[in-house]
């Protein structure tokens, strides 16, 4: 695919932080809204398939590697099993959730029933959420990019 | 029609009454039992100290299967990068 | 014993981590990434043994994630591993270690490994996963988990139109399968308000959803195992995928067959032991002996045509899979009871020793691949001259597979046969007709392959290297003494299997008990 | 009052799903009909966990700005949060067969030339 026109590359060039930051916040609300990591991540990454649709896949994939991103990708399940193992060693079975009701961090817990929304609760949640939400977002970008550069080389036209 | 059609056929018309009978076995909006989600609602914010229902189920109580979940996206973007990999010659 | 408690968890997560360090550690050199992946399921068969023992033992254990203990509704996930599990267990972790050692040197010329190993560590913990699970919603992530593994992995050849077919084949049953048993644990999920198959079985009335779902759940796994009117996908992945994988998937096979067990004998096993629905479990067991028939029959006629290779020995692991589904559905007329009793063992019985037979036979025609590069029967001739390691092998897997004796196949096939002719003599005689007809197939590959004039384009073949000979070794090591001592055997790990699948109450009670 | 409209908007889409797989020719076709299928069985998933309360039916099991009436009445007014959880883990791995689905079908393109079922013939029967 090559490039669209400088309209279209301006548009989503303001558009992209907007996607990007609306996905971080869903990815880091995860615990208190309706979302998480993978709806986040998702939305993250239809930002970086909006980059690659406006500045063709060709050049999105000269400036990015995806060894790196399945590196971000591995980064972000060895977290995830990483955080699963912390629950092994500090609470003693796998997926505990071994930050709820310290001081650390995350560590509040609400009152039941309470319609309040604190940021500081929910234990171990929000750090899996962000390990998942790399992930995802590593992830769904290498399928795209991937497929969309394939698609467009010269082996495929006959 | 060939006898491949024919046996296509013939076995969607079997599964698709399955599934027409289950569509009317259930009663929408009026759950048969539940006090596993009953528990569950009650139980999250104490619990795991999230107030997200759906979030608690995801991550804590059965954060196994986010773990075989993201398990199954790293192995479908390992089988894509191996299936698109260049072949020396 | 603290240990113990953790292994059934260890056992899944340590294939898993390793995975995902794979990509990093492959970086180094590909002499690490191989000893890693070896490493690793070491350690992971060393654990199933550990677990094996203590299981054997001491009854069914669990592993509760997330909580040391259990509240009253069954809301986590839990592993239960019961004697049937790690049987299952001890097949899927000796067939992965020894396909990973055969492809160390089969594999070495391609590129794209480092996807390769992660990916076989991955189906390796996704069988697992299956065998060992609890909750049938896990259940399903984890036969997901291994459809795309090994998916994947059937279409490494990339440039053969052939293999990239089928793995799309592959993958359009697989879905379609586990979206079928998606639904089913939906129907589960609306009647009972539970995932959990301990919670399900103990509370499940047999209703008419139930039965819906039981089909939809026999179909879809049945139609995995490579059950007859499905079976289409089976010779054309095993054939086309490369051989170590080949190896391993005949374990991915046998895990959706221990999921018809356990759906069979545990969340089912109340109903049909219950005299109210004496006809329903009827007609159940009658439609796998005949499925389980048919398979036999299709299995060894379209091998008696074939002239690859790869694809014969499919059909044959095709038939394998009914006399298994025989012993199965001729176990479920009478439950633990008599004949009932002798089949079930032996059912349970050939499902390793089908494994291992199927899985050597595979190993050595990867061999003469490796050797020849060639496929098809047709164009081998003489090989025996230069691969005599091989040569007798294939002696070994053809008297094995075919059920003489002294080898294991004549032991779980002696049983199959003995109790179905107590119930039908008809079947007992067809059944093993085609066990005769196999050993007339295998003699003519063997003299086809090995035997016979020298081909003037194979002068110069060479025994292949040391880590595929290893491989195939162990494979014959343990073939002859299962085949010499199968009372040893059947008394010490079969038995506690088939005791498993008989009292489901012990695998239900064992959570229920953890509960109160 | 809608009835089982939406269990049989489920059967509805399973239908069109098999029918697709079935009979299509085209792989992309069997593609997006499997796809179908799966947006059927998570539909029906999603469909299990809905739960009526009052006029206006349940709400989202999530407590952050929650309505009063809803709190008061806990667990009977919020819809079942497992089956939403369920129906997460069930679209991630379906974008994942389809990701591997789609790769596999441009790679058939690129060997064969042609995308009918017909003329993909290569294994024996």
């Amino acid at each position: 695919m090559s490039q669209m026109s400088k309209i279209v590359r301006t548009i989503s060039n303001i558009i992209f932080p907007f996607v990007m930051i609306f996905g971080l916040y869903v990815i880091a609300h995860g615990h208190l809204t309706p979302g998480g990591g993978f709806q986040g991540g998702a939305v993250a990454a239809s930002g970086c398939a909006l980059l690659i649709v406006a500045y063709g896949s060709t050049w999105i994939f000269d400036r990015i590697k995806v060894s790196k991103l399945s590196t971000f990708e591995s980064i972000g399940a060895l977290g995830f099993i990483g955080v699963a193992f912390l629950g092994l060693i500090l609470g003693g079975v796998f997926f505990k959730n071994f930050l709820v009701g310290s001081n650390i961090i995350f560590g509040n817990i609400p009152q039941t029933l309470s319609t309040n929304s604190d940021f500081n609760t929910a234990g171990a949640l929000p750090l899996m959420n962000f390990a998942v939400g790399v992930k995802v977002i590593a992830g769904l970008f290498v399928i795209v990019l991937i497929m969309a550069y394939a698609s467009c080389t010269k082996e495929w036209k006959k | 029609m060939s006898i491949r059609t024919i046996v296509a056929a013939v076995m969607f018309s079997i599964l698709a009454m399955f599934f027409v009978f289950t569509a009317f076995m259930l009663s929408f909006g009026v759950p048969k039992a539940t006090q596993m989600d009953d528990y569950i609602i009650m139980h999250t914010q104490n619990e795991t100290g999230s107030n997200s229902g759906v979030t608690s189920v995801v991550f804590d109580y059965r954060g196994f299967d986010t773990l075989g979940e993201a398990t199954i996206l790293f192995a479908a973007v390992s089988g894509v990068i191996m299936i698109f990999r260049r072949l020396k010659k | 014993m603290n240990f113990l408690e953790f292994t059934p968890a260890l056992i899944v997560a340590i294939p898993l981590f390793g995975a995902f360090l794979t990509p990093i550690i492959s970086k180094i050199n590909e002499k690490a990434r191989n000893i890693f992946a070896i490493l690793i399921l070491l350690i992971t068969s060393c654990l199933v043994f550990i677990l094996t023992q203590d299981v054997f033992a001491n009854g069914p254990r669990t592993y509760i994630f997330g909580d040391s203990n259990l509240a009253l509704p069954v809301v986590r996930i839990l592993f239960e591993v019961d004697g049937l599990s790690m049987f299952m267990a001890i097949i899927s972790i000796t067939l992965a270690l020894l396909g990973v050692i055969y492809s160390w040197s089969f594999m070495k010329e391609n590129d794209g490994l480092d996807k390769y190993y992660t990916l076989v560590l991955l189906l390796v913990a996704g069988m697992l996963g299956m065998e060992f699970t609890g909750d049938l919603f896990n259940f399903f992530v984890f036969l997901e988990i291994s459809c795309i593994t090994s998916c994947a992995l059937i279409a490494f050849y990339i440039n053969k139109g052939e293999s990239l077919e089928a793995a799309f084949k592959y993958i359009v049953i697989s879905a379609i399968g586990a979206l079928f048993v998606l639904f089913a644990v939906g129907l589960f999920y609306a009647q009972y308000n539970a995932l959990n198959m301990a919670t399900i079985a103990s509370v499940l009335q047999f209703g008419f959803l139930d039965k819906i779902a039981l089909i939809l759940l026999i179909a879809a796994l049945g139609m995995k195992a490579g059950l007859a009117p499905m079976h289409m996908w089976l010779p054309d992945s095993y054939g086309e995928a490369p051989t170590s994988v080949t190896f391993i998937l005949i374990a991915a096979t046998q895990a959706s067959l221990y999921g018809v067990l356990r759906i069979l004998f545990t969340i089912y096993g109340n109903a049909f032991t219950n005299i109210e629905f004496v006809f329903s479990s009827a007609i159940i067991h009658w439609f796998i002996i005949g499925l389980a028939l048919i398979t036999i029959l299709i299995g060894v006629l379209m091998a008696l045509i074939q002239t690859d290779f790869k694809r014969l020995i499919a059909f044959a692991a095709v038939a394998e899979i009914g006399y298994i589904f025989l012993g199965i559905g001729v176990g479920l007329t009478s439950l633990g009871v008599g004949y009932g009793k002798t089949a079930l063992e032996g059912g349970v019985f050939h499902i390793m020793n089908d494994a291992f037979d199927i899985g050597l036979l595979f190993l050595i025609a990867g061999a003469v691949y490796y050797a020849t590069k060639e496929t098809s029967l047709n164009k081998m001739g003489g090989l025996a001259r230069n691969m005599k390691y091989t040569a007798v092998f294939f002696i070994v897997g053809l008297l094995a597979v075919s059920g003489l004796p002294p080898f294991n196949g004549f032991v779980s096939k002696l049983l199959i046969y003995e109790s179905t002719y107590q119930l039908n003599p008809i079947i007992a005689i067809i059944a093993i007709l085609a066990s005769i007809l196999l050993l007339a197939i295998f003699v003519k590959v063997f003299y086809s392959v090995f035997m016979g004039p020298e081909l003037p384009n194979l002068k110069d073949v060479k025994e292949v290297p040391k880590s595929m000979l290893v491989a195939m070794g162990a494979i014959v090591v343990i073939i002859i003494i299962f085949g010499l001592f199968p009372n040893l055997i059947i008394n010490n790990i079969v038995q506690p299997a088939t005791n498993a699948l008989v009292n489901s109450s012990s695998y239900i009670s064992k959570v229920l008990s953890v509960v109160v | 009052m809608i009835f089982n409209i939406p269990f049989i908007a489920v059967v509805a889409m399973i239908f069109i799903g098999l029918y697709a797989v079935l009979f299509k020719r085209n792989l992309v076709k069997m593609v997006i009909g499997i796809i179908i299928i799966e947006s059927g069985v998570n539909l029906f998933l999603i469909t299990l966990g809905y739960r009526w309360f009052g006029e206006n039916g349940g709400v989202v099991p999530i407590f952050t700005n929650a309505p009063s009436e809803a709190i008061n009445n806990a667990p009977e007014s919020m819809v079942l949060p497992v089956p939403q959880a369920l129906t997460l883990t069930s679209i991630v791995i379906g974008v994942a067969v389809l990701a591997l689905m789609l790769s596999l079908v441009m790679h058939i393109y690129k060997q064969y030339g042609t995308l009918d079922v017909r003329k993909i013939r290569r294994l024996k029967e």
